[in-house]
């Protein structure tokens, strides 16, 4: 067996440490901490890292999601902005955006760390803060996508551009301070795991603040208001894109215990709460929409799925496999309602990225408030464990808060874009598909498919 | 000659087409279409919203023959596609002046078959 | 460099215990052993959890294998099937199937433990319950969605929600306690490392059944009895389905070491073993194919390659690699003629499932007591190492206990779904379609499909 | 809490060690070390191994990439060519690559270890030959499937066959051998972390001569020599593949390091390179082809990304992420511009096999001299760190060499098969496409699908 | 008998079939075109290359009808199809000789609606 | 004025297109077709079961001109689509007696065009 090179050093170290034995009888027997201490870093390393591949791979999944659930003739438009999305968003929070999350700071944002320069070689959790870029960065590009989604099909690119780096760079950054950087909302308690406020309320509200300035899809409301339905094209893709998102919160969630500690039973507890609240989700959303449409509709359950998902990431460490069965369920009921009342509002989200990741991201935070337990981590037991609100208010105060931030920043954002070089195409670049107005290509060359709606 | 037009329910589309063999009728063109007719549609839902379906997927025949074989060949179709239910479908029939094989420029009745 | 908790409470501990050991002389060299014996099991949860991520996804590469393989018309209906199987065995094994399973109780199942309650936090392998059930969970949600490939284009979405449900509840949990958890088999020295029986014999032998109660699929057999080809709607997506597949399957039997021992040695060669039995698997069904019918067919090649997987992982952790070639090539063989045999016997399976499942379970069941090695771990020695035909008669008893418990149970639940709510849809909702009747919706929107077969 | 076997051996020693400690006052602190280094051993292993399924993985990202670029009617072939020569590249890496890439020998390549007989248990970096086998031969896979993609739409299927057989048999093994295995180029001080020469270049250059041999798909360029677009026919799918491959890649460079030392300072470092440079391939392919044609082509961005991966391969572990910033941009712009000269040159590669792998390849291996740091474990600072052009020289010969090797001997096997069994389908079999005439089968039954072009 | 084929911009084909049913015409079959017309047609352009795109994706309509309707069909396919740009579409009306339902076997006028 | 309906090999239809230009005949109809004719089906295998495909891909184009230009149209289609194998396709006209331009409603041989 050939010897590594620590191992090495440390037998050196045994053998010194011996001799110093025989003389004086004072075992030290801390000589091999370090060693250990190594070990369980690069455990720690290793584990966040898989989690991070697993965040990035998300991207694939919204990118399948957003694009089978639209019309074939805007494909290649939405998958640019999919992809190009998680590009600007490493570049963006590489130069600006983690220094602003995690740098030191103040209460409202991080001052340093620009392009990761001056910071010490590893986090506060103890892994190289490089590992911990990646997770974090594939975090930020997650926030960024979920607009794609609702702003589908009428959005043009160089504005989509614009916002996925000013959304990655500044606002999402900004928030995450506020609760994962050691900002005003972390200081008061306010508990988000894996970012149901930080990411999904974030990337929800942004979708939605998006979709109502851009006004829906040509054809989608009737005259008298009345919505037509404008049906999914890749349904298979759509599903795949699901199961990889499924698979990837296996990392957002777990991942987000940022190391291996306790023995994993951490990690445990967050890997099974987010299976079963996707699960729950899921069923919830199928029974919704057969019981008030009269058909299992595939869409809704899968996007009953990702409701359960979103709601958890916020509770998933804090409670009981039960109550993620309960959170889930009531996601999967919300979203149905969510996308319903959205469309008698005439807001036109093409995929249900609001009631997806903004009404479950919300209902998941205040459910840490309901069903969160002290024991678990949390700055107080939630209603159900002795009637205190305190935790619910916290959470109402952050989420809130989130909300307020984003429409206004996002507003501001889109409203700029759309004044200077327009946020949308023109009608008829819109109804021949933005796939050949705006990048010349089409998704299924050769395939006859009907263009009439 | 007549160019002869059917719709019919595209899973009948392998009897008619043994049905022509029978008839000694080996050519045919064949094209996906939709179609609007007696039939009654059917509800599908979206996310929410109901819609009426009602173009329902046919498929159309396009066949050039002789004057002599068409009664035979409305036949072959009719004995293949008929089921006696609202959707069996529908036949055209047009005069066809003319009619010319690429291959050889052959022309009119001996070009069609 | 921050210190965690527990690192200081180390610290703590040996400056007490220097200055003990300054006046004793006794030296408590055991005193880090806490750690590393957590640092261990956090590396086997990692492991566990990571592998139950992998096992998870393969619910999506069924899910893209069992829709390429069927017809355009009833795509959203596998899927819807497919997604909620999962969905209902993550609901069923909670409830009920993991105390049936792992629950202490008798030879025949568990009788405790419903709900996950009342369970110590770990299990025997050492690691936290939790994982482990997410792991086991995983593994359910296979066997499950192995049926619905079978019955593919023909069964009524109700009726396959109850079976979903009860297999996962209750049959496969049962044969599970017999092999896994306890119960009579593994006491007989039945050794079935990852599950060719356990879930793969258990899931082909119910779709056998299932689909010889629902009869064949209109129009695949003439009057005469000559099966018609129903050609596959999508290729690409199967074969991302069958590496989807293969990728999971990475998690599936080298994530049955449940934990990291041994320096990996084990995983290194169950990991070696899946690869090779899946690669010859691959070529020699494409090789018999070929020499057959006279055309590589590639969705042979790609069941081939899942035989030699299903083969594989009842002997993975217990046989060289040379073995596993054999065993893949055989499998790969075993497969082709399967298809053949079930056609000749006008047996209805889409998709191949009890081919891949049923027959190369069995045959990878039995190949343990052949190819076996009492040093990786086997009660006795395969037959080709001294032709003692003990092992393989143990892995006889064991596959046809399965198979009469699973043909006698789920002809039961098949047979009361069909006098109660039916089983099968209508002739017309067959002809035109499943996603039209049970779903409402097409699986591609504006596509221009053929839908004369 | 069951004890596990080892740890109870473990207790035995200590309590035997306790008494004699009481005994001779000799503190053998040492005395869990095994301990540890089993544990050491565990996590690097699963490390590998993990990062070997990535890379597995990458088979159906190539697959995804190559079958959506190319047209419908070539799918299944490519489809079915990608999928064996994986299966190939196992059998003949297990039989006879992996001796001649990592057995003992000499400086031209390994001569001991076929089908992995008579190797020590373990490989140099400390983790079991199994393990380290399946991680290479998942890289041997990649580096064969390369080639499908460049002389797609026109190859005969048996030719392919045994092109991949021989790939993975000799000639990417002898490169292999030669920097990775101990060879000339690794003696010379040759700089290749994951692959940007050894799999990269290799395949790359593969599908330059190929290709060459070949000639140009039917009506790709008009008799006056101006190329004909031929468009993909699956946007979504290229664009999942992309998004797969890109996940796997985090298993190519950062398993690279072949476990986790230093703390994972190493993996962290390797893994945000990896993700900055293929973002800024992303980003700088898309602005140019944005510049130079006038709209931002998805097809484009996506090869910048592969691009860019490609070009960090070699230098991820020895560079800043600044660094890894500027690599993957000039990457990114090397692919459009190679495309286009190829295209010039009348080269036809469907799916930019060779600006991606090939010029790429070359690119990153160059880079290495530029921008890689001695401290970062390179034989000599980089050309930008004090102007020794020393590391520059080194990675040309090493470049140039593989270049001259795979031309000529990649030449000499396409000739051969050319002359014996034929490299190329007839022209009435590419224009019905390849998928009926090879396989019998079509790749999208009951699509209505465009085969005008 | 007329035989009415229609080229029309794909998404008109609401407007179409909503004035077609209120000139009372129910029945019509629907199929995917291109089409190479007066309208322009647009670039394309994939890795690098460019290339025209003059094949536009139209719909096109087949609807047999009375004489008595032929007006009426006309009038509410201009209806529903005209915005007053060049891609508007186009209308061929042919001769029908003949028509005949599968079902019933009926023939001439009355097999048409 | 007449309906040129023609049925030619998929990958011949760039070269039509051109033979078409050539002659000054620049609005078509494409359509995706099967068809079966003297040409030579082949067989596929699926899972084991062999299956004769007698449907081939055709693409259908659909001109209507007038008459003064139908013999240049029908030279340049059999020019451009002619290799003098079976397979190459066939040629179809009909009487078409009347043509609509939607957009601005104009009639007979000045809408054709
Ligand atoms: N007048 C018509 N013009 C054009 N197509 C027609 C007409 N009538 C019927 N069709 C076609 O024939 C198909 C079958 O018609 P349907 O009314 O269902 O038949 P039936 O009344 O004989 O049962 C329709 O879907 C449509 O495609
Ligand atoms: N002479 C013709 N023959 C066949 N199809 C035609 C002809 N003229 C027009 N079309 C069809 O009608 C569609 C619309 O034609 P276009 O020239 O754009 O209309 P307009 O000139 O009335 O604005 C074309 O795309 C084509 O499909
Ligand atoms: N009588 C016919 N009716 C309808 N379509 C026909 C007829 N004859 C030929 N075709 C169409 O023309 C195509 C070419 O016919 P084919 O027999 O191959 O030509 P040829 O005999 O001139 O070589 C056929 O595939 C079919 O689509």
């Amino acid at each position: 067996m050939v010897l590594r090179k620590n191992n090495k050093t440390w037998l050196k170290f045994v053998l010194v440490f011996t001799a110093l034995m025989l003389c004086s009888n004072i075992a030290f027997a801390a000589s091999e901490s370090i060693d250990i201490e190594t070990l369980k870093q690069g455990l720690d390393t290793v584990w966040v890292l898989i989690a991070a591949f697993l965040v990035f791979f998300m991207q694939a999944g919204f990118g399948m999601v957003e694009a089978g659930f639209i019309r074939a003739k805007n494909t290649c438009n939405i998958l640019t902005k999919n992809f190009l999305d998680f590009c600007m968003a490493s570049l963006a929070f590489f130069l600006v955006g983690y220094a602003l999350m995690f740098g030191d700071g103040n209460a409202f944002c991080g001052t340093s760390g620009w392009a990761l320069a001056g910071l010490s070689d590893k986090t506060i959790s103890g892994i190289p803060v490089f590992a911990f870029w990646l997770f974090q960065a594939a975090f930020c590009g997650a926030a960024a996508t979920i607009v794609a989604g609702g702003m589908a099909e009428r959005m043009k690119f160089v504005g989509y551009l614009i916002y996925s780096f000013l959304i990655s760079a500044l606002i999402y950054p900004i928030i995450g301070h506020w609760i994962w950087g050691g900002g005003w909302l972390s200081d008061m308690g306010f508990f988000d795991f894996a970012g149901s406020t930080v990411v999904h309320t974030t990337g929800g509200i942004a979708a939605l603040i998006g979709t109502i300035i851009l006004r829906p899809r040509e054809g989608k409301y009737a005259p008298d208001g009345k919505p037509n339905a404008i049906p999914a094209h890749n349904i298979p893709l759509a599903s795949l894109g699901v199961f990889i998102l499924w698979f990837g919160w296996f990392g957002f969630n777990p991942g987000s215990t940022l190391g291996v500690n306790n023995g994993g039973f951490d990690i445990g507890r967050v890997a099974i709460n987010t299976n079963l609240a996707a699960a729950l989700g899921g069923i919830f959303a199928m029974l919704t929409v057969w019981k008030k449409y009269g058909k299992p509709d595939l869409s809704m359950a899968m996007n009953g799925a990702l409701a359960g998902l979103v709601a958890i990431t916020a509770p998933c460490a804090a409670v009981e496999p039960w109550a993620a069965i309960v959170i889930g369920a009531i996601a999967g009921i919300v979203v149905v309602l969510g996308v319903e009342f959205l469309d008698k509002m005439q807001i036109d989200d093409p995929v249900g990225a609001v009631p997806v990741h903004g009404m479950c991201g919300i209902w998941g935070t205040i459910a840490v408030g309901i069903f969160g337990k002290k024991a678990l981590g949390l700055a107080n037991d939630g209603f159900i464990y002795g009637g205190n609100p305190m935790q619910i208010g916290i959470q109402i105060v952050g989420s809130v808060a989130t909300i307020a931030f984003v429409l206004v920043s996002m507003g501001i954002v889109f409203k700029l874009i759309d004044i200077t070089i327009g946020l949308r195409v023109s009608r008829d670049e819109e109804l021949r598909g933005l796939d050949i107005g705006e990048h010349g290509m089409e998704a299924y060359g050769g395939f006859q498919i009907f263009s009439t709606s | 000659m007549k160019l002869v037009i059917a719709y019919i329910q595209p899973h009948k589309l392998k009897d008619v087409k043994q049905t022509l063999y029978k008839a000694e009728v080996h050519k045919m063109s064949v094209t996906n279409a939709l179609g609007c007719g007696e039939q009654a549609g059917y509800e599908e839902s979206y996310r929410g919203i109901k819609f009426e379906v009602n173009l329902l997927k046919k498929v159309r025949l396009e066949i050039a023959v002789n004057d002599n074989f068409l009664d035979g060949t409305i036949e072959a179709i009719i004995e293949g596609a008929k089921t006696g239910n609202i959707g069996d479908g529908k036949i055209f029939i047009l005069d066809l002046p003319e009619c010319i094989r690429i291959r050889t420029g052959e022309k009119g009745s001996k070009a069609i078959g």
